[in-house]
């Protein structure tokens, strides 16, 4: 079944070539998404600082606004929970409750379709 | 006499044979893993029933219409949204719509780990090469590795459509099976202390961010590789049905009932596709030794480039090698896989959220990489 | 004043015909009977409005593109899954996932009156041959003697598109008049004491035994009747979504959206094919005749099957042979109407599940039936 | 209408033979699954009791693996009322509490798509 | 080197032009306004996704199979529904089943508001004849002044396919708008006084009313209209559905997951059909300039006309002219723009109600105007 | 760009013709809906007055037939605060409360997929 290996075949269809610039893309293609994500964000917080400041708050360290290490190990012992099925638990802990809205007639929105304005 | 010996010509028993009852008993496992063992049922019970529905022997071309191969049968004309690459981008709207990309949002460097996996697609593009597939079946088959059903049934449709169905079992079959295909190799390219290493809790995400995110991830990742423009146009249009928050009917109908009928007709489709007088070829069961090579390389490019990039970072922000495994995607089992591990080291280890990071990212990865070559091979000038 | 006279000659009004009349007398009837008696209502009213939407007067063939039978018109499209014969296996699918099948699981021998109703389906056979109806189309025809829409729907469409629209609306009509039909049958083939027999309560049923269930009934009929598949598979897929446990979401998706989108378009497009220039036959009524006839032998034969094996059965153990008429399915209108005699003759006696599992399994009898039917009559060669 | 009725009809077209094997076939096949259900019930039984046997349990008889007839009667009024649409004891009585899993980003099982694995 | 340049020369920076930068930005603009103003946000977000996702630019007709106007690519096969005129008839299935037409059958003749406005389709046609568009042209730009998306595009798909995608992008658009067209011309056209006037509050509507309203709709307005029945015997099919009382479930699903997934389809390849290389016209500008006149005509007709019954009601009975801005349809947010206007003339002044019934009249005016264009346009003898 | 206008075109066309045929038909089809709703609804409440009458009431006035205004009003104001985005309040004012009808397997409806039946 295996008998047919030839590694010439590789060779001849481009295959290395293909493979180098196709692995070569997929990083290009990640890496430029995170350092763009990763400036955005930068260019988010400092704008946020700016207006916390403006808003009379001490300097707002980074630490402010990240998730506390505290929030993190609840939402992890959670997931702990939710994957060892302690199914009371589980229910309690990780239920999201959807409040969904209803559609009256005058919110049935034709064509339109559109959710409830605001203001 | 005549009418009761026609009857029985038509039995399935009168045509059955051998490579039936394979795939009847292959079918039967499908289903029982699934049930028993809970590994990817939404695809598995599917597909194990459709293997089922696929082979039942009957008397073809005679104008029943009942194989999926019969035009005109009901199982042809659901068939058609896999043959055409309809049904993947419908799913990936779906999962676009139920993914929370807030893990990778909060650390984007783990996104090269979804990138670093992606070898394993390449590296069994060239072993199929090798063997003597042609360059569209080799990339079909290198796809596998990718580890997302979607991106490889559609893959397979536009290039190779005589491996589809091969390709697409063996593409869930391993997802379904990657509790059992990760943690030997894991262990093994890693230390005790690697293992026990703990990362940093993520930071929030805010909400613009999130809304942004699609919008971005679209317009970078499709000018990179327009070829993945079904895939991941959907992937990121379903995200922005989610994330906008002016649109939360159409995600919920997206992430629910539309994905659920694609899901069905897709798993069952697939699996009747196998239908034993096509699919018992030598070339089928090399695929699945392909395919089961392209996982394990997969995750060992996944582990060993965490490990490299460890090189380079200091002490505190040090990553937990084992989330390069993750990198494979097979969402989100892959993650849980290395949650567990991490577990088994350190009780208090929580890997989750971190392994989810290369984990969507993958998914990401694999798609451009399909765009990338169909964008060499579909060339018709 | 051109103008005018063109408009005026493309209204209703200039095209209206005195078949329009009775067709749109008929759909209004549909309507009341769906709202004010409720029989039926979740097909009746898509069917009643969609004989109104199909009875508008239109110039018809000048590219307007209004009317089913008019290539490129929306009603045209969403016809299209009737006349493939597509939509009748989704239904089932999603009455798969609805259908619990303990009643039949914990009494099996009661699935023989399920099979014995079928009677009604051959005694029509021969009785349209005999006026000479084609053989594919009397065997069409004999189809609604089996009291399940999509069985009539698929068959028709598959052996006699020509008389869809007729079989269709009688299949319908019968299945709602049910509990005007049967019971004048039910009381003359019945002594009061017999009326009055109450049957043990039925046993539990394992979650294996429901589970199995759907695999060992697929390989089983449809290795007897192949030409069952599309109907029987999909039928048996979607309980299998119901039973395993782990396909949840799948399952409840198949037994609502999924389903109520199938049966609302089947319905308006089913109601539409009755078009007055194409319905109003000779061959219509006496199809409407022969259903009627179709129904009461069925009836008749169930009940008189279960007269046959309570001689048979020692004395605890004896059927109450109202039961036998459930086997028409017709489900659950039949199940329930015998489960109503059964109150008015002794109000302590429940038959509703005992009535169920003929009910069920008489849908699985008129599938094979029509899986033969298909296999003698669809033969090329 | 019924004046072209001639029952030469049927014999010509072979109705006659088709009918009768088609209903013979139509009862194999109910009967076959009759028959295989009810085995497959014994047999399961018959493991069963081994299975409480062994765990101590008092030779468990069929009644013990049935539904008992009060409980079957509560169904039956149950289902009595609710047909009658006693539409406010309806409710009460036949309501089946579906606790719907959410999709929390963690579980939301891209391409798996797959429900919360257990262990 | 050669693959390399290959894969540049695929890339969407190497075929970037300007016109699809413009269009990438209308897109952006339009997800903006969506989710920062929430206009219409349901099919501003698919349809400014849509526009991205069109507008990425690759090498075409290359066998890639990307492009919706591309034959095999998955855009091209979910775009089917838009280009045939599917989807328009099943958004309006699911408007019916959500539409509650008590205001309009409390006072019915305010339904001549709803007829009024209708004035903007006709002079926009006329205009749009004399600018040197065909007459099939000029009827599908006139129906923008409809204010109905779905049956712009239904009219278009009919009469002038190539004008579609400006059509629908112009029709959504300014439907998204009315809060920013309307208010200006209302107060033109009103004084203060009448601003003020209260209307009387509606009397309560019986079930049998409302049961019997999409019989009664149905028959008249496609005995008319026969050309409207696609439109109008969905949107009557779904409110029947919904007032029945006895097919609630089929209702629901009418009403929640078959919208949510035509209206995800049908927004998502409209967006895509804007590809630049054939959107950015002369034409498409022109047909934006009409449109926008269009939506000024009508809501000026409709105001106009209240004020014109007015002179025949007696005191306690007059209308609030503004109410007659609301004919223009464009549900609801034309009736939520008048009910605002009259807050801010008299805080205990409550229109709402009483505009809801020309809003959703107009609806059923303009799929008339489009049954009656296509009577006249379609005509092959 | 609106160079080429050109009036005669509308009237080759049949511009005019269509334009007021149209027009009117539209009126006509949307005026005749109203006369017919309308004396629909009279015969009704004919009808429903002779019944009232018929049981013992006094004789039922217009006024008891339609909403009352203070109902009216409350409905109004309950959309004001709707529109106005009192969140709170909306969704005390709006829900409408949605009994889902169980499927159990005695009303699963294969086929017939009717609703339970009355009576
Ligand atoms: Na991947
Ligand atoms: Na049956
Ligand atoms: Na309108």
């Amino acid at each position: 079944m295996f008998d047919k290996f030839n590694i010439s075949n590789i060779v001849e269809n481009d295959g290395v070539l293909i493979s180098i610039v196709g692995y070569l893309v997929v990083f290009t293609s990640l890496l430029l998404l995170a350092i763009i994500i990763t400036y955005f964000q930068k260019a988010l917080q400092t704008q946020q600082r700016k207006k916390l400041k403006s808003l009379g708050h001490r300097a707002a360290d980074s630490e402010n606004l990240s998730i506390s290490g505290e929030v993190s190990a609840a939402i992890s012992t959670a997931l702990y929970l939710h994957f060892e099925e302690k199914h009371d638990l589980e229910n309690t802990v990780l239920t999201i409750k959807r409040v969904q809205r209803t559609y009256s007639p005058w919110s049935s929105k034709l064509y339109g379709l559109r959710e409830i304005p605001k203001r | 006499m005549d009418g009761i010996n026609q009857f029985i010509h038509f039995t399935g028993f009168a045509n059955l044979t051998i490579e039936h009852v394979i795939m009847l008993c292959i079918g039967l496992v499908f289903i029982y893993l699934a049930i028993k063992k809970e590994y990817e049922p939404l695809l598995l019970v599917p597909i194990g029933f459709g293997i089922l529905m696929g082979n039942i022997p009957f008397v073809e071309n005679v104008g029943l219409q009942i194989g999926l191969y019969e035009e005109g049968s009901v199982l042809n004309y659901l068939y058609f949204g896999v043959m055409k690459g309809i049904y993947p981008p419908l799913i990936f709207l779906g999962i676009g719509a139920m993914t929370d990309f807030s893990a990778l949002l909060s650390n984007p460097k783990l996104m090269l780990l979804g990138a670093a996996a992606q070898i394993g697609i390449f590296l069994t593009f060239m072993a199929a090469l090798a063997l003597g597939f042609t360059i569209e079946q080799a990339a079909a088959i290198g796809i596998i590795g990718g580890a997302d059903g979607p991106t490889a049934i559609f893959l397979s449709s536009k290039l190779a459509p005589e491996l589809l169905g091969a390709i697409a079992i063996a593409a869930y079959s391993y997802m379904a099976l990657v509790p059992v295909i990760q943690p030997p190799i894991i262990k093994l390219l890693t230390s005790k202390e690697e293992r026990q290493i703990k990362m940093k809790p993520p930071r929030a995400v805010t909400k613009l961010e999130k809304m942004s995110f699609p919008i971005v991830g679209l317009l970078l990742t499709t000018f990179i590789s327009p070829g993945a423009l079904p895939l991941l146009g959907m992937l990121f249009f379903g995200n922005m049905l989610k994330e906008s928050g002016v649109t939360k009917r159409l995600a919920d109908t997206a992430a629910k009932p539309l994905i659920d009928i694609v899901t069905i007709l897709l798993g069952l489709t697939v699996g009747a596709s196998t239908q034993a007088t096509q699919f018992l070829t030598q070339e089928s069961i090399l695929i699945f030794v392909l395919g089961a090579i392209s996982f394990m390389i997969a995750t060992a490019g996944g582990v060993l480039f965490a490990k490299f990039m460890n090189l380079f970072l200091k002490k505190g922000d040090k990553l937990n090698p084992m989330i390069g495994a993750a990198g494979v995607s097979a969402v989100p089992d892959s993650a849980r896989v290395v949650h567990t591990l991490g577990l088994a080291e350190d009780p208090s280890n929580y890997l989750l959220m971190h392994a989810m990071a290369p984990n969507v990212s993958g998914v990401i990865g694999s798609a451009v990489a399909a765009g990338i070559l169909m964008g060499f091979l579909l060339k018709v000038f």
